[in-house]
């Protein structure tokens, strides 16, 4: 799979199997699926929206999994992501990262997201009863992403 | 010229999808052309947003990034998706 | 699910997805799942066999998940362990965490899987072409777990 | 009375899955159980293993877990499941 922008529905639970593809040096996967809640910031959600720019959403993702791959003795990583209208408890994106041993299976898969929550070009838009507004983006992820950064790396 | 592309709630609140601007040589950053989009006033303010985000021809870059003539640029708020 | 030892084979996906379970307040789900891999310190492995003590493994893996859930702010945490002979490319263990955001449930999985890895008595031997021996403890794993000690904690 | 388990590689390497011993006044802790074993030489220094780990009454705990008579321990090798 590697990199996937789709307005399609996905199964989670067959993304993870195929992640271990019969590829008997995988001894870890790790993987992380973010799906819509029913409230945010004590809003009640009925559907949400999933902008994104298409061309550089998929670079952009190309680029952060390159990274991890460069990162940490990855056997492989991947990125799933919605886009278009989603209902509550739909799957929105599926990360999961492969390798010999758990320790780089873990911090992989947690950089991928805090890289893709700051720099992949998606954008939430919360229909709830009183109208559509869009998210704001949380100061806390772009603290998470701070984490990663190592100093003879200055990117944005 | 350049093309100047704008995302999710910048389009939204410019009612703009994207503009053709006539290049200007004193355009040496991307900060230069959002400087001068700010300066027509009103609705433009949208793009003082400190956490505004940008790209140089479908590349995520910061505001620093040099350009040249015939650009294509896309201004968008903090991304959140995920 | 919470706590499953078992020699039935298990169905890593089918697993994840009944994690979320209709949640409507499940934002993420991070899960691992270990593999039995075909090479091991060099070893070519046949088959590996998984020896626990029985009641015990249970309660162990009780008390990790209790500390867990109290340590972050989950939904819910699920362990899953195979005990018994296993082949090649078999899922090991399942471990699973949902929350709202994905710190808690990424922070919480890893410490689960370190806290087993040093505390729940389960014990692997492989089976090579010249023979079957017990793996070794891993330091790395001692270390790791080691990371989660807090000032006031001294439990072993 | 105390009964004593050994699991995994020290079972295999004892020859011996469990025993009961004659409680003695002066076991004030798990560990000086183990001592006890050890003192026997022979196979029984594969206890003296600085990585060994135990369990008292069904839980796993720590060698200096104080412990009385009717207890049931247990004495096994650093985990490795996972």
């Amino acid at each position: 799979m590697s990199i996937r922008v789709q307005s399609a529905p996905f199964d989670p639970g067959a993304e993870l199997n195929a992640v271990h593809a019969g590829d008997l040096g995988v001894g870890a996967v790790v993987s992380f699926v973010g799906y819509v809640r029913d409230i945010n910031q004590d809003a009640s959600i009925e559907q949400l929206f999933l902008e994104h720019y298409p061309g550089v959403t998929e670079k952009a993702l190309t680029k952060i999994r390159a990274e991890a791959m460069q990162r940490w003795p990855l056997i492989d990583a991947h990125i799933l992501h919605r886009v278009g209208p989603l209902s509550l408890a739909e799957p929105i994106v599926f990360v999961a990262t492969s390798s010999m041993h758990r320790e780089a299976a873990f911090a992989a898969c947690e950089f991928i997201m805090d890289y893709l929550k700051t720099r992949a070009p998606f954008w939430k838009k919360e229909q709830t009863s009183s109208g559509s507004h869009w998210v704001e983006g949380r100061d806390s992820d772009q603290q998470a992403a701070a984490r990663w950064n190592t100093p003879e790396k200055d990117t944005v | 010229m350049l093309t100047v592309q704008f995302l999710a709630r910048y389009r939204e609140e410019l009612g703009c999808e994207s503009e053709q601007l006539a290049w200007q040589n004193e355009w040496h950053n991307i900060d230069h052309v959002r400087q001068f989009l700010i300066a027509r006033g009103g609705v433009w303010s949208v793009l003082s947003d400190p956490r505004i985000m940008c790209a140089r021809n479908q590349d995520v870059c910061s505001l620093q990034e040099p350009l040249q003539a015939g650009d294509e640029l896309a201004f968008f708020p903090m991304v959140t998706g995920g």
